[in-house]
Formats: structure tokens, sequence, C-alpha cells
């Protein structure tokens, strides 16, 4: 088939892994891992203008262009920030150049798979590919092969492997849910064609189908309680991967649940699958919030506060209706953006401090002003505090639950105090207050970080009528 | 057009806060800063007030930004032009007083590029017309204002007055999302013209009410809200604490006006109780709070919860007599209110910059180490007591007007239907004037130990005269305070378009009555006139003086102090705050803050000092604060043991989430 | 499809269910492969016939895999490494086997109900199938929730994924069953070569999990 | 032509409380003095010692700053201006719109305000005690104060106070409960406003207990004349604001001709005398109370005074 941005979101990963598989020296393969990347993302871009006919494996429609955009972007920025910081992981020595190598084969895997599981119209490749991304992951966390490192790793890939097994087992459900309707074959897993036919699947069967699904893909979201393995991997774990661990990978998984409540949103007689996620988000939700209290490890921290964004993007999600699904993409953007630029100014923090304990960090606006600063800035976004563009999405998600489900709309509304009053507490302790830590300068890339933060203000004031009406018609057919 | 003015002024601050990043923190810099907000400020300000004198009609602008399918819609009425007003009036004389003052800031890199967003932030959250861009600018407000708490971020105590600052502002503001989610209904009607439209059911509208009086009372500060207030306006630059506490406040009690006069429709009759109890309870408390202090700038922020106790009794009044269809004593009520807004917003500035000039000159703000300072700042001396007077309400000031006119409104209560206003309000009443004799004690303290007697420190002895720049916003804030007790008739009449936009009433015209007096119902029931009182003192006074000095003596000598005989040269005997407000203490603290005085007295031969320990409890920090955090601290502590689970575990949580999920899918059918 | 297929589909997916109650039963190591062992023959053969049955020879390659990888390899595997690391002592189980026994019980009780509330016409076989591969699957987690034992662990797993394959094959032409059961295989290739690594590096002196948790995360 | 009379007449009214307040102070001291069985000073003791303060130099302590000349000025012009607002032969006094009940009130709030900084401001210990405990007693009176007027106001339906004794003199008020109970709330605020037994002690200086005596403790020469002069105007005011306010038959109204303002001006000396009859009466009949009593004694009189209140809403017939 001919060349498009289909097939380049795709095969450019793909070559990159291979080429970064073998060629040597850190500065060439950083270098190509941000080629490589950018061309994904100009690929993605391409995509607003040519978009190949949906075949029986792949498809793409706004719902996954919006994702893949995103993903190619945040995978673009990331890169960038990495060269820098595992450049100065090689120079403490903390890596070794075999696995330098090994780090930028495996991050674009982990696009490509990212990127796959995105566009896949196929229910089974699409879990292929998920898992695919989980084991590359797993295998980046291990990375620093440390006591605490292999650990995580070891908790997320038994756990990852259960969620695994879950998803697949719902899929098969959902195969024989349309099976009888659709009849043998492919056809029953082509995604388009479900969704066309979901009404007259058996609707116990999509149920079933559905709870399935839910934990299985809820486990990648990293919702409360299937969220075991998300903080440790987040901390042990190189910094870019964190960030695209948070700004990614969690979407990729929602991305998956949100396909298949489709499904069951188009069957008038399968249960709602509202009720469970906006439970499952609230659940999450108000735990994270509490569990920032206590955390001394400033990634965990943040990975905490991940878990607490994606039970809120859950909850809107759960909620429906056109303004809620809104407010839970635009939150879904604002939070992979916020995040990772949060990660990239914890991992330079981290590595000025040399350590990822708060205890031992202080007064960061004073001896580093410019990380310092960013970190303020990006916590008081991921706070959901005006003007940036969380603020926004919040705004939505609240009002217009409260006018539907006071209550709901009340836990919600603690969960966020909660969560607020824990992160500034933390960040009270690392940006202000007397001095602590080396001051030594930090070589740093402050690019990416800035570019998050301006376009999370910017989308905060004002947002382009374009991307507002491609989000509406994205909310519309989530339903 | 008007409008368009006041946003280019809201933009040039933005503007400016982003220059104030980029350039460096020279002192030049910092003037320039400052001085471009005045202009910004005045400008404004100029609009504004031509906006409210000739009662022009509301002009409104919605812009491309905030949600884009609404738009950010800005409207500048009546309403919105008066605080504008006082917001511009209150941000030209802070910046006017920084330029002096910002000169000895320690971390100008801190406070630059937050002050104009401040500023901005305020005056657009009075244009607002539309929840979003509300709650936008409202939030921004506590956001830039917190950053200036924070801006001194070396002492542990301002971090801590920062977080809790944010942290209640953010509950407020999240009070606020839900009221105004509640008004715009589940399809999202946000834009304040559309809410108007859609009438609300009356139980809605309690609601309403409710979640305005955390929101926009946690803001302002009424108790049992008001923790943060004391911590957060001190800890902040001293012109930042002016514009927090004269200001920032007002704009809060615009957020409760415009919800609950404006946004809701039709009040409840006993909506008023809530308000006038909650507004009772804050003066009387608010002023007890600022006696027990003898911090100077802490004094002032306990007194800005005071005030903003009187503002709502005129509130709720207004509320009461507007549920009873009582138009003409609404207006009054309101008018009273809205008075008090500007007297407030300008005195209590004036107080702010004297404190800082004192920290300026000293380095102290706890005035046990202060004392004669009027020996050595003669000027910011006389522009403090010009303060002093007026926030203790003493006739021929700004500050006795508005609290007259409140009694007025308060003396119009046996009009009113209800029995259970009828018995609250004259103890409302009662309260306002035990408030205001307290406040009058508590400003003879603040005055007296601060700038009489003798010092009591070094700091104190060789204090300096502060600089021109800030004296002359300090003279500007006394000028006014005295123009608008002897002719408040001017004022009230040009309060007239809001209580006629919002209570669909005005008060007479007061410009007609006989000598400048103001006549609030008719002459044979009251009237009063600062003028002639103001011209009759100062007649008889000089008269006084004229007839002595020509007619008797006009001889003095200098003496040491006769002291009855036991004068004593050193300046700990003299009386400090906590001794001049130990009978106060005695009557009032003993219950409301379980005070406990209790002197330790060495035995006859120890040669170790007698002390005094004071004793002072925050009840409601205690009975309301600290349980809620112990909570949290608690279920944090519970929960954090889920991070240390096996994986096994943790199988078993996935493994109990799916059983439960497939026991709920077998039971569903 | 006749009735005598059906019977016997049926009848192999109710022995594996069986054998997974006989694996919670028992408490030593050697015992549990063996009987693991069991489980993947029986999967093996009900895949094969399945194969017969919808005459879709790629199963066969499935069922090859299941025969020689999982009924074979790993049994093998983990009985060296039990050897090597000579654990091949009682599993400490988290609850005596007669809870987990009943556990087991409600489980595939619970299976049943949700499973028969499927309208009937989907196809029966598929209904039935669906049943003893959920009951299987469930059983399977409930050994890795109940055993404390880095290779009990891994057999309940393994357990657990056949039953997906079980469904799997059941699901009458679904495609990528195959790759599927590859993937699978890949995964708990990874999980085994796991354990020897963490056996390799000198850092764990056991493959009790636990053992793995004595930081978790936070140092404390 | 009218506002000629009506402005000589304000005058009249200002310099006779003027006149009048040593006058009355004297007489009060004479009249103990008698119930004491002592001669006591002659009645025009009071002026001889005012003329004489006037004449001495100054003596000022040495740290006194410009504010501590200002005040006792200010003192005396805030209590005469407001003494001379209090309508005692004639209402509908010229000016008496200009400060209505609650502004006279407030007016000599000022004064205490003042009066209490030049206590502080020598920076002496009997300073100290005097302006706190004068604020702790203004803090208590100025409340009962007020809530009096509110009863007077509701019940008169204003708070101008030649319109309230208009009404008073009307057969429309008749014998009230909530007017007894407000008009003996307001004589045991006058008692503690002008430092009279059992609140404060007049006659002494070298007592613990006092109160403004010990603020006024460094003034001399003319101020401390300025002072006492305030001291006994505010004395008198209070007194005719009494009779005013509850007695106020034979004060003629508005344009009554010169022989009623005369018989007026001789009812209002007698009721004057009266009143110094029975406050001295009171005084010596009772004995000075701790200063900590006083908070009882005032917090008895705001609750007369709300009580007052809330009994003129339940009926309109208390």
């Amino acid at each position: 088939m001919s060349f498009d941005g289909l097939t380049g979101v795709l095969l450019v990963p793909a070559v990159a892994a291979a080429l970064l598989a073998l060629l040597p020296g850190y500065r060439v393969t950083a270098r190509l891992n941000v080629l490589a990347t950018t061309l994904t993302l100009i690929c993605a871009l391409s995509l607003f203008f040519g978009r190949p006919q949906p075949g029986n494996y792949l498809l793409v429609d706004d719902l996954n262009g919006t994702f893949v955009v995103l993903t190619t972007f945040v995978g673009f920025t990331t890169s960038v920030f990495s060269a820098s910081y595992i450049g100065h992981e090689l120079e403490i020595g903390r890596l070794t150049p075999p696995f330098v190598r090994f780090y930028h084969a495996m991050y674009q895997v982990l696009m490509f798979a990212m990127n796959l599981a995105l566009v896949a119209n196929n229910i089974g490749l699409m879990w292929v590919a998920i898992e695919l991304a989980t084991l590359t992951t797993v295998l980046m966390v291990g990375i620093y092969r440390t006591h605490e490192a292999l650990e995580a790793a070891w908790k997320y890939f038994i756990l990852g492997s259960v969620g695994i097994a879950l998803a697949l087992f719902g899929t098969i459900l959902v195969y024989m849910a349309a099976k009888p309707v659709i009849g043998e074959g492919l056809g029953a897993m082509v995604w388009t064609v479900l969704v066309a036919r979901a009404g007259s699947f058996d609707p116990a069967l999509l149920d079933l189908a559905f709870v399935f699904l839910l934990l299985g893909y809820g486990t990648k979201v990293g919702l409360a309680p299937l969220h075991a393995w998300l903080p440790d991997a987040h901390a042990e774990g190189p910094t870019p991967i964190s960030a695209v661990l948070s700004g990614l990978l969690l979407n990729v998984a929602l991305y998956a649940l949100l396909r298949f409540k489709m499904l069951l949103a188009a069957n008038a007689a399968a249960l709602a699958p509202g009720p469970l996620m906006v439970t499952l988000g609230l659940l999450s939700l108000v735990f994270a919030a509490f569990m920032l209290y206590r955390r001394r490890d400033i990634k965990r921290l943040f990975a905490y506060s991940s878990i607490e964004h994606m039970g809120i993007i859950t909850f809107a999600f759960g909620m429906g209706g056109p303004l809620a699904n809104f407010a839970g993409l635009l939150h879904m953007t604002m939070h992979s953006l916020t995040k990772s630029a949060i990660f990239f100014a914890v991992g330079h923090v981290a590595q000025v401090n040399g350590t990822q304990r708060i205890a031992d960090m202080g007064g960061l606006t004073e001896t580093h002003p410019l990380l310092g600063w960013s970190l303020t800035v990006g916590v008081v976004a991921i706070a959901g505090l005006p003007p940036l563009g969380i603020f926004t999405s919040e705004f939505l998600v609240v009002s217009s639950t409260f006018a539907r489900q006071p209550w709901l709309a009340l836990i919600l509304v603690f969960g966020l105090v909660v969560g607020l009053a824990g992160l500034l507490l933390r960040l009270n302790s690392i940006a202000f207050g007397e001095p602590r830590g080396p001051r030594a300068k930090a070589k740093a890339s402050y690019v990416p970080m800035f570019a998050h933060l301006a376009l999370v203000l910017i989308a905060g004031i004002y947002m382009p009528p374009a991307l507002v009406a491609w989000f509406q018609n994205v909310a519309g057919l989530l339903g | 057009m008007t409008l368009t003015i006041v946003l280019a002024c809201a933009a040039a601050l933005l503007a400016l806060a982003a220059v104030a990043i980029a350039t460096g923190t020279a002192v030049a810099t910092a003037r320039m800063i400052y001085g471009g907000c005045m202009i910004a400020a005045g400008v404004s300000l100029a609009a504004a007030l031509l906006h409210l004198l000739d009662a022009a009609g509301p002009e409104s602008l919605a812009l491309p930004l905030g949600i884009p399918w609404l738009g950010a819609h800005l409207r500048l009425d009546a309403l919105s032009a008066f605080f504008l007003i006082v917001v511009d009036l209150g941000a030209l004389a802070a910046s006017l007083f920084a330029i002096g003052y910002g000169a000895h800031e320690s971390a100008p890199g801190r406070v630059l590029p937050f002050y104009p967003a401040f500023l901005a932030a305020m005056s657009l959250v009075v244009v607002a017309d539309d929840a979003f861009t509300f709650l936008l600018s409202w939030e921004f407000m506590s956001l830039s204002s917190w950053a200036l708490v924070v801006a001194h971020h070396r002492v542990p105590e301002n971090v801590r007055a920062g977080y809790v600052y944010l942290v209640m502002a953010s509950i407020g503001t999240l009070a606020l999302l839900l009221a105004f989610g509640l008004l715009a209904g589940p399809e999202g009607l946000y834009s304040f013209a559309q809410i108007r439209a859609g009438h609300q059911s009356a139980l809605l509208g309690t609601f309403v009410l409710v979640l305005a009086l955390i929101g926009a009372g946690s803001k302002a500060g009424i108790v049992p809200l008001h923790v943060w207030l004391p911590l957060a306006h001190p800890a902040a630059p001293s012109q930042v604490s002016a514009l927090m506490s004269g200001v920032m406040t007002k704009v809060a009690v615009y957020g409760f006006i415009r919800i609950v006069f404006d946004l809701v429709g039709e009040p409840a009759w006993w909506w008023s109780i809530v308000v006038l109890v909650l507004a009772g309870a804050t003066t009387v408390m608010g002023v007890l709070y600022a006696l027990m202090q003898h911090d100077l700038k802490r004094l002032l922020a306990y007194h800005t919860v005071e005030n903003i106790g009187i503002i709502f009794i005129g509130l709720g009044l207004a509320l009461a007599f507007k549920a009873h269809a009582m138009p003409f004593a609404a207006a009054l009520a309101f008018t009273a209110a809205l008075l008090h807004v500007f007297n407030h917003s300008l005195f209590k500035s004036l107080l702010f910059f004297g404190s800082g000039a004192v920290l300026g000159a000293t380095g102290e703000r706890d005035m046990e180490h202060l004392g004669g300072l009027i020996h050595r700042m003669p000027q910011t001396a006389f522009v403090f007591l010009v303060g002093c007077a007026a926030i203790s309400a003493l006739p021929p000031l700004n500050g006795f007007v508005s609290e007259w006119l409140t009694l007025q409104a308060v003396l119009l209560s046996p009009q009113l239907p209800s029995w259970a206003l009828k018995l609250l309000i004259p103890a409302v009443g009662a309260m306002l004037a035990l408030s205001a004799a307290l406040a009058a004690a508590c400003f003879v303290k603040a005055y007296g130990v601060t700038f009489l007697g003798r010092p009591r420190t070094p700091a104190a002895a060789d204090a300096r005269e502060t600089d021109a720049y800030s004296l002359a916003a300090m003279m500007l804030f006394a000028a006014l305070c005295l123009v608008a007790g002897i002719l408040p008739s001017l004022f009230i009449d040009a309060l007239a378009p809001v209580s006629n936009a919002l209570i669909g009433a005005r008060m007479p015209a007061q410009i007609g009555a006989q000598w400048l007096s103001i006549v609030p119902i008719a002459a044979s029931r009251s009237s009063y006139d600062g003028l002639l009182v103001f011209l009759f003192i100062a007649g008889s006074g000089m008269l006084a003086a004229f007839a002595i000095h020509r007619l008797a003596s006009d001889r003095l000598r200098r003496a040491p102090a006769w002291d009855c005989g036991y004068p004593d040269s050193n300046p700990a005997t003299q009386y400090s705050a906590t001794s001049f407000t130990q009978p106060i203490r005695r009557v009032f603290g003993s219950i409301v803050f379980r005070a406990r005085d209790q002197a330790v007295m060495p035995a006859p031969g120890d040669t170790r000092p007698a002390q005094l320990k004071v004793e002072v409890r925050d009840l409601v920090w205690e009975f309301l604060y600290a349980p809620a955090v112990d909570v949290v601290a608690l279920a944090a502590d519970r929960l954090n043991r889920l991070q240390f689970l096996t994986i096994r575990q943790f199988l078993t949580l996935v493994f109990s989430a799916l059983v439960i999920l497939l026991v709920v899918l077998a039971l569903w059918s | 499809m006749s009735r005598i297929d059906f019977d016997v589909a049926h009848l192999l997916a109710g022995t594996l269910v069986l054998i997974s109650f006989l694996q919670l039963y028992q408490d030593r190591l050697y015992a549990l492969l063996n009987v693991y062992a069991a489980h993947a023959f029986t999967l093996a053969a009900s895949v094969a016939w399945q194969a017969f049955v919808q005459d879709a020879p790629h199963l066969y390659l499935t069922a090859a895999i299941a025969l020689v990888f999982k009924a074979v390899v790993i049994p093998v595997a983990l009985h060296r490494i039990i050897v090597r690391l000579g654990i091949h002592r009682e599993i400490e189980n988290v609850v005596g086997v007669g809870p987990t026994m009943l556990a087991g019980m409600g489980l595939v009780a619970l299976s049943m109900v949700v499973m028969l509330r499927i309208t009937h016409d989907a196809d029966p076989l598929a209904r039935e199938d669906l049943a003893f591969a959920l009951s299987v699957v469930l059983l399977g987690l409930l050994m890795m929730v109940t055993r404390r034992n880095a290779v009990g662990q891994v057999v309940g797993f393994m357990s657990l994924e056949n039953g997906l394959v079980l469904a799997a094959t059941g699901a009458k032409g679904m495609p990528l069953v195959v790759e599927i059961s590859i993937a699978f295989s890949i995964l708990i290739a990874f999980i085994v070569i796991g354990i020897f690594l963490f056996r390799i590096r000198e850092r764990f002196d056991t493959v009790d999990v636990q053992a793995l948790d004595r930081f978790r995360g936070e140092r404390r | 032509m009218v506002l000629i009379r009506d402005l000589a007449i304000q005058g009249a009214q200002m310099f006779l409380v003027l006149l009048l307040a040593p006058l009355f102070t004297g007489f009060v001291r004479k009249v103990k003095a008698r119930l004491l069985r002592r001669r006591g000073p002659p009645l025009i003791q009071p002026y001889r010692d005012l003329i004489r303060l006037m004449r001495k130099e100054v003596v000022l302590a040495e740290n006194a700053s410009w504010l501590f000349r200002v005040i006792p000025y200010l003192v005396f012009a805030a209590t005469w201006v407001a003494a001379s607002l209090v309508p005692t032969f004639r209402t509908g006094l010229l000016f008496s719109w200009s400060a209505d009940l609650i502004a006279i009130i407030a007016l000599l709030g000022s004064g205490r305000f003042f009066l209490a900084l030049a206590g502080l401001d020598v920076g002496t210990a009997f300073g100290g005690i005097g302006s706190s405990r004068e604020m702790m007693i203004a803090s208590l009176a100025e409340p009962a104060m007020i809530v009096i007027v509110f009863t007077l106001a509701l019940i008169a339906g204003s708070t101008q106070l030649s319109t309230i004794a208009a009404f008073m003199t009307s057969p429309a008020v008749g014998l009230r409960v909530s007017l007894a109970l407000a008009l003996f709330a307001l004589i045991m605020v006058a008692v503690a406003e002008n430092g009279r037994i059992p609140i404060d002690n007049p006659a002494t200086h070298l007592e613990l207990t006092m109160v403004h005596e010990a603020m006024v403790l460094e003034y001399s020469g003319r101020h401390l004349a300025l002072i006492e002069l305030a001291a006994s105007l505010k004395l008198i005011l209070y007194v005719s604001l009494i009779i005013c306010l509850f007695a106020p038959w034979g004060i003629e109204a508005a344009g009554a001709d010169f022989p009623a303002l005369a018989l007026g001006g001789a009812g209002y000396v007698g009721k004057l005398a009266i009143g110094s009859f029975l406050l001295a009466l009171f005084e010596t009949s009772i004995a000075k109370m701790r200063v900590f009593r006083v908070p009882q004694f005032l917090g008895f009189a705001l609750m007369l005074g709300l009580l007052a209140t809330l009994l003129r809403f339940v009926s309109a017939s208390f």
C-alpha cells in the first residue's frame, strides 16, 4: 500500500527501533531518537489532511486521531528531554552505553506499540499492541537494575500480566457476543463492524466482557484498586519513561476502555458502563488524593497525582454527555502535557539534588529559579488552578456534574480539595523555605518543559475553534 | 467604550507583569513597574468614575476567550463600576505607596511580577459577566496574591500562611463553582445573562445562598471561615497587605452581592437571618480577636474581619427588607453597606500603609517593641491617627457615617412583619454598637502603644520618617477619609444607580438637604451633618484656644513626668498592649478565648524577674479546623498502608474487585 | 455439530476445571507441577479436539504448543528451578486448603450463574465452554492469590492462561488464537526467566515474592 | 429675622450649658458635703478653680507630644458641641438636626478616645491604667447607650432629640414599662460615663482604682482647666439629656415667645437642681465598687436596655 501518515506513524518507529538497536554511540543514537520522533510527529500531523480508509486492521478516525497526535507530540518532546537526561545519567555512570542503546531501541518500540494500539481497528490487534507496550515499559522500568528498580519492574510485570489476561478474556467474550450476529472470522473482531451492529449483540455477554475489559485495561490506566504497579514503576524507572507512562500509556489504556464503552453504549439492553467507570474514577480520585500526604519520594508523589487525574478523567467519561466528554478529553490532553512537563522538571530536580527524597529538597525557587518556578507552575496547573488548562476542564466537569448528580459532584470536589492540599503541602517544602541541597548549576533542557507549560497556559485562556470543533465532534462520538 | 478602557488597563497590567519577569529587579525598574501600575489604575479609575457618575447604562462585551462556545463575557454596570472604583483607588494609592516603600523590598523579584497581575485579576473579577470568566479571575486573584504572600518564603510562618490561604481560597472557589453549577443547570448556561433569564426555584436558591456564603464569605473573612485572613494579610509586603485587606475582601463582597442580589432572583425572607447571625458574630469576634493581638498588621487584619461583619450586617438588612417588599429601607441598608465598603477600603489601606511605614522604619511589627514614634515620624503618626479615628467610627470622619446609616437601617426593623427578624435585628444592632466601642478601645491601644509613650526598643528610638511617596499615598487617603466624612451626601447620591439597579429603589437625593446634611428618611426622624459638626468642633476648639491664650496664660514649662510622684525612667514601666487589654481580656476574653492571665512572682530575695503569662486560645481553630486536619491525617495514615502491601496482596485486591463486579453482574437481573 | 462432539468438548473442559481444583488441593511443589502438567495436557487435548471439530488446522499448532511448551518444557524448567533453589519444601498457603476449596466452589458457582444468564441462541458449546473457561480463570487467580511461593504463583498464572486458551479455542473461528497463545507462552517464559534472573543476580536468596517486597517502594 | 432669633437661641443654649456646668458640679459637691454634715466649698468654687488653673503656667512632661497639647481643646470642643445640641429649655434648636442622639453619643465617644490617647502619651503607668479602664468601661457603656436610644427611637419613631422630646410631652406617651427600664439603664450609664461613685471617684487622686483622674494625671494649668470643664459639661449634658427625654415638661416648642422661653429656662434650672440633689443623695448613700464589678453593673444596664427594646417589640403597649 502507498506510504501515508498512517503507515508512517507505525513504520518510522519500527525502523528506528531496529536501527537504534544496532547503532552504538550515545550522541548519534540520541539524535536519531529525536529525529525519529520528529518524523513520527510529522506523519501524525499529516493525518489531519490525508486519512486512509479504515481496513480490517487499521483505522484512523477523529477519536484516535486526537490520541495519535497527542502521543507523538509528547513522545517527541520527551525524546528531546531524554537526550539531555540520559546524557547526564551516562556521565554519572548510572547507565552504561549498552543499556543506553537498549533504552533508545525500547523507546521507539514503545512508540510503535502505542501508535499501533491507537490506530488498531481490530480488538485483538489492539490487545496485542498494548501487551507489547506493557512489556517494553517493564523492561525500561527495570533498566537501572537496582534492587528497587527490579522490584518495581517485577510488580509491574506480574500485575500487568494479570491485567493482560483479563483483558484478553474480555476480548474473547466480545468476539463470542459478536459471532452470532456478524458470523465467524475476522469480521467479528473489527471494531468498526462491531460498533455498527452492537445493537443486536447479546447484552449479558457484553456486560461480562466489559467487566473483564474494565479490570484488564483499568489496570493499565492505574485505577484504584488496580493501581499498585503505577507509583513504583514511575518512581524507579528513568524519568523520561515516567513522563511517557503518565503522559501517554495511561491514556492509551483509557482509549481502549473508551472504545469498548462506545460498544456498550451502542447496545440499549446492555448495562450502562457509566456507573462502573464513575465509581472506579471517584474511588481512584479520593484514594490517590489521600495518598499524596505521606509521600517521601517526589516521583512517587506525582505518580499518585496521575492516578488522581486518571480518576477524574474516567469519572468524566463515565458521566458521559457532550459537556462531560468534552471536559474529559480536554482534561486528558492537559494532564498529559502538564504531567510530562512536571516529570521533565522533576527529572532535572532529582539530578541536581542527587536524590528523589523530598526531605532533602527545599528552597528550589531560590537555588534553581527556572526549575523551581517551572515546577511550581506545573504543580499549580495540575492542582487545577487558573489560568491554566486543567482549571477549564475541572470547571466543566464539576459544574456539569453538580446540576445532574449533586452528591457525586460533592465527592468529586472533596477529592479535589484533599488532593490540592496534599500537592501544595509538598510543593511548599520543595520550592520554598530555606534552600537545602546543592546549588550546582543545572544542565537542563528547558525547551520541552516550557513548551508544554506554554501550551497548557494558552489552552487555559484561549482554545482555537478548530480544536474545539474537533473535540466536540469526538465528544459526540463518545455519546 | 469605558469597558474597553478598563480592559485595556487590565491588559496593560498583565503586560507589566510580563515585563517585570523579563527585566531585572533594580530599584529603578521597581519604580517603573509601580509607576506603570499607578497610571493604569488611574486611567481605569477615571473611566469607572465617569461611568458611575453620569449613571450610564450597562456596557457589555464578549471576547473569544475562555470556554470556546461561551466566550468571555464582560459587563460594566453600576455595581461593577462602583467596585471598580474601590479596586482602582486602592491600587492607585498602593502603587504610589510602593514606589517609595518598594525600595527596601528584600525580594523584589518575587513581588514585582505578581503585583500587577494581582491588580489585573481584581479588576477583571468585577467586570466578569459569565461564570467561567468570573471564577477564572477570582481564582487567579487568589493565586497571584498567594505568590505575594509567600514572597518572603524563608520565614516558615509565611509559607504556612500561604498554604492555609490557598487551600481555603480553593475551597471557596469550588463552593462558588458548585453554586454556578446549580445556577447554570445541566445544559451549562454559564453567562450571567442566561442565569438571570432562567429564574431559580426557592430551594435551589437556598443552596446557592449557602454556597455563596461559603465561597465569597471565606474570601471576605466571615467567621468561622476567617482563619486564613490574619495569617495571610500580614505576611505579604505592606502595599499588598493593604490591597488584600482593603480591596480584595471587597471584591469578595462584590461576588456575594452579584450572586445573591443579582443572579439568584427573589430572596426568601429567612435568608437574612442566616446572613445577619453570621455577620453579627463576625463583627464582635473580629474585634475581640483584634484586641488580643500585639502584632500591628495582624491586629489590622482582624479588624478587616470586623468591618466585613459590619458590611454584611448592612447586606443582611437589605436582604430582609427586600424580601418583605420594603424597597426604600432596603435601599438605605444597601447603600450603607456599600458606603462602608468604600470607607473601609480607604481607612484600612491607610492603616496598612502606616504599619508598612513603621515596619520599614523600625523593622518591627510587634507593638511591644515600638512606642514614641510620634516624635520620630510625625507625619506618619498624624495620618495614622486619622485612620484610627475613622475606623473607630468617630465623627466627623467617614467610618461614622456608614455605621450611622447602618444603625438607621436597624431602626427600621419594627416595620418588618416577621417576629424572628424583629427580635434579631436589635440584638445585631447592639452587637454593632459593641464592636464599635471595642474597636475604639483597640485603636486607642494600637495608636497609644505604637506611636505614643516612650520607645521600648532602640529600633523604635531611632526610627526615621518614611519617604515622600508613601506619605503622599497616606495623605491622599487621609484627606479622602475626611471628605467622605463631612460630605457624605455626594457619595450617597453617587451610589443611587447601584441600589436602583439591584434593589429597585434608591435613597432620597441628599444634595438638596440643608447645609449638605444627610437625611436617610425624613428630617424629623434622623439627620446628620458631618460638615457642620466638623465646623462646630473646629470653631469651638479654636475659640477656646484663642480665648485662653489671649485672656489667660500661654506660658509653658517642660519638666519630668509627674506620675503621682513615682516617675520611672525605664520604658518597660509603661502600659504595654497586653496590659492595656487586660481588663477587656478579663471581661470578654475569659469566655471567648478561655484567656488566662497569670503573674509569676518570684519569692522575696529571688532575683528572677516577675513574669506575666497570658494564654489566649483560638477556639474556632481548635474546634473546627484542627479536627478536620486530624481526620485527613488519620485517613492518610490508614490508606498509606496500602503502599506497603506485597504483590500477592495487591493481586488479592484485583481478584476481589473482579469477584465483586461479577457478583454485581450476577445480581443485576 | 453432532452430539458426541459436544459431549467430548464438554468432558474435556470439565476435566480442566477438575484439575484446577486438584491444583488448589496440592501442597507440595513437585506434585503441583505434575498436576499442572496434567492440566496443560488436558488443555492440549481439548484444543486438538476443537481443531478437529471446527476442522481448523491452525489450532493444531496451538495444541502442539500447549503440549510441548506447557505440558513438558515449563514444568521441567520449574522443576529445575526448584531443585536449584532447594525449595522443595512445603508450600506455605495463605489460607488453608479447606477454605480455598470452598472459595473455589463459590467461584465456579459464580461463573455458572454469570454465564447462564446468556441467552440460549448463542451456541450452547460456546456457552458451556465459556462457563468452564471462566471458572478455570477464576480458579487460577485464586491460586495466585493463595500461594506465597513464586513458583506456585507462576503455576496459578499458567492455569489461568490455560483457561483463556480454552475460551479462545472454544470461540469458533476466532482469529489470532495462535498468535495469542504464542504471545502468552512468551509472557510465561518471561516470568520463568525472571525467576531465574533473580536467582542468578545474587540479590535475593529466595524467590518468595515477599523478599521482593522488602522495600516496597518508599524507603521506610 | 427668624434665622437670627434662632441663631441667638442656639448661642444662648451653648453658653447657658457652658456657664451652668461648673455651677452644677459645685452644687452637687455642696449637697454631698451637707449630707455628710460638712459645710463644703462655696458654690462658685469650681469657677475659681478653673480661673486659677487658666492663669497657671502649663507644666508639660518632657516627652509629651504635640498631640498631648491639642487633645484638651479637642475634648472640650467635642463635649461642648455635644452639650449644646441637647435641648434644655427649648426644642427645635437651629442646628439640632446636624446631629441626632446617636451622633451626640459618638461625639462624646471621640472625646473619650482622645482623652485615653492622652493618658498613654506621656508613657506613665498611671495614665495607662486610666485609659485602659476607661476604654473597658466605655466598651460596655456605649452599646448600652445605643440600645437605650433604640428603645426611645422605637417609641418616638425618631433619633432626633427635639422630636423625641416633643413626642414625650405629647399625651400619646403615657406610662410604659420599657420607658422605665430605659430610664433606669440611662441613669446607670450616665453614672458610669461621668465617672461618679460607685464606678469612679471624682474627688480622689491617689487611689489605684481611679479611672478618669488617672488619665488626666499629667495635665496641668489651662489644659487641666479645659478637661475639668469638659467633664462638668459632660455631666450636665447627661443630666439635661435625662431631663429632656424623661421630664420634658416645660421645654418650650419652637417659635415660643420670650417669656415662655424664660419660663422654660427657669424650669430647666429647677430640674437641674433636683437632678443634682438626687445625684448627690445617690452618691453619698452608696460605696464605690471594685473595678471588675463594673462590667456586671454595665452589663446589667445593657440587658435592661435590650429588655426594654424587646418588650417594646412584643407589644406597642409596653
